[in-house]
């Protein structure tokens, strides 16, 4: 990318020498600088009674079109010019020197502002330069950036790990599953034939090594139904502690 | 301008994968065939010049990525974004959806025996699963599936592209 | 590998402009200069093969952006990052900073005649300029500068890059 030759020739538009938008100046000195280039005037030897003049004309109703505070700039410049204007109609004095123009110290400030003023012609250039260059990413994403947008730090492999480890399915699509039927008396069976083997198993274990709803809930009436002969006991240590299962002391059926 | 080089354009300036019609959307007379050929000239390109980066199918789309060669090189860098971890619950979460799809949330849970709320939210959170559908019966529970980001992040095309669980251990068995 | 691919990836995949000192930490065996002339190498080699896009320098580092005549190709793309183009108070404003840095608040608003609380604060939030330090006196005011960002925005390398002044001045006297 290349920077862009200055480019100075956007500074002064003089078809509208006296119709004058305020808004579109960026202050006083944009103002006076118009007013000077556009009529070709030496702003080394600015006639300052004439364009005091139109200056004062042009930011007539000023309080009413800006705010209080650019209508305030205006104004003061306003009163600079006159004062410039006063100084120059006063008859010079022998003790001043000779190039204390009271003007001078203006054309410095609007020379130095018109630096400025083109290099934001440059730098607008530039800027369109710029924009034409376009990043990667220019290109909003289809999907609209999630909370947390961040790339995953994941590979296949690492996923397929965990895959590969998981219990198999008992068919294919498990949530279509046709249920097994399942009597309570089997569930009987097989609470007392897990009670053989250990003294107590507590009662969430039974629960959760089914896998569809109706085994838990044939377990769980098996429960009740074992609790009700006296085949089994329950007992609970604490409020929503382990609930276990004992075997029970009239065991007839073993 | 070259067909070639306009759909070069735009895949380097999209963050994500472009499908050929959309590419086409760069001019009046582009036609998502021609992009396709395009993409299949600077395949064949890059291949050629060696470059450090390759136009990658991902869903039903396109994206130009640096090669998984380099990588190692590109993890040194602090303006290459950082990345996050899923957590061995989410990962576990993610291939039974994945593998299973469409799946409810009991049934994730009776798979891994524990509490799926938290895990399924973060997952749609990043946007690798997604709720495709309700399943019949009490409650008409919310069924999830994966979505075209969870293809991306993997590169794959097609969830026909993951591995049969038949082929999975085989696959890893060699990999280690 | 070869320094110019791995220059090339790390290019390819960073989103901002890279030095090449941060570039060559990349790989353990790669010195700026190294990465210089791969630079080089890549710039000749994207021209010679017609690219859509280049390396530019940016800052004090490099970046690989699509050539400007692909421009209206991009636009048909709803973007985020779209560019809005400063007003013409933030560029005299910014004009201001870039060549009389570091500069204060009341020394902007003595050379433009106007309030600039305002654009100051504006810029600094799009990180065009930033406090670099506190002048001597009377409140000690805060002195404002271009940032990195600045020269990013207007293509720049350097601030050097900037017209002197005593060219401008020349051009205006000349050129009214």
């Amino acid at each position: 990318m290349r920077l862009p030759a200055p480019s100075r020739s956007r500074a002064v538009e003089a078809d509208d020498r006296f119709i004058v938008e305020l808004e579109r100046f960026q202050g006083p000195l944009d103002l006076l600088l118009h007013l000077i280039r556009s009529q070709d005037i030496d702003i080394f030897d600015i006639p300052i009674a004439e364009i005091t003049e139109q200056f004062v004309r042009l930011i007539e109703g000023v309080e009413e079109r800006l705010s209080l505070e650019e209508a305030g700039e205006f104004l003061e410049m306003a009163a600079t010019l006159v004062r410039i204007k006063a100084q120059m109609l006063l008859p010079r004095r022998d003790d001043l020197l000779e190039d204390e123009d009271p003007r001078s110290e203006l054309v410095r400030r609007l020379l130095e502002y018109e630096f400025f003023r083109e290099m934001a012609y440059t730098l607008a250039d530039a800027e369109a330069d710029r924009a034409r260059h376009r990043n990667k990413g220019y290109i909003e994403p289809r999907r609209p950036p999630d909370v947390s947008e961040l790339p995953l730090e994941l590979s296949l492999d690492d996923f397929l790990a965990v895959a590969v480890s998981l219990p198999a399915p008992p068919v294919r699509t498990p949530h279509r599953a046709p249920v097994r039927p399942v009597t309570v008396d089997e569930k009987v069976d097989l609470w007392l034939r897990a009670l053989k083997e250990k003294a107590r198993v507590p009662f969430e274990w039974f629960m959760r090594r089914w896998r569809t709803r109706i085994h838990a809930v044939m377990s769980f009436l098996a429960a009740l139904e074992l609790a009700k002969r006296g085949s089994i006991r329950l007992r609970q240590e604490r409020h929503f502690g382990t609930l276990w299962v004992y075997r029970g002391e009239g065991d007839e059926d073993s | 301008m070259k067909a070639t080089r306009i759909v070069e354009a735009v895949l380097f300036a999209s963050e994500t994968p472009l499908a050929p019609a959309e590419i086409a959307r760069a001019s009046g007379d582009l036609s998502a065939k021609e992009v396709e050929q395009a993409i299949a000239e600077l395949c064949q390109e890059y291949e050629e010049e060696d470059r450090a980066f390759q136009i990658y199918p991902l869903g039903d789309g396109y994206q130009i990525l640096s090669r998984p060669e380099y990588a190692p090189y590109l993890e040194r860098f602090d303006s290459v974004t950082r990345t996050n971890k899923l957590s061995r619950a989410a990962l576990e979460t993610l291939a039974i959806i994945a593998y299973r799809q469409p799946v409810s949330r009991l049934d994730i849970e009776d798979l891994r025996g524990v509490n799926a709320a938290g895990v399924l939210r973060n997952l749609q959170e990043r946007g690798l699963i997604e709720v495709v559908d309700r399943a019949e019966g009490l409650g008409r529970p919310l069924l999830y599936g994966t979505t075209g980001r969870f293809l991306d992040h993997f590169g794959l095309r097609s969830l026909e592209d993951l591995p049969r669980p038949e082929e999975l251990q085989i696959a890893l068995r060699s990999g280690e």
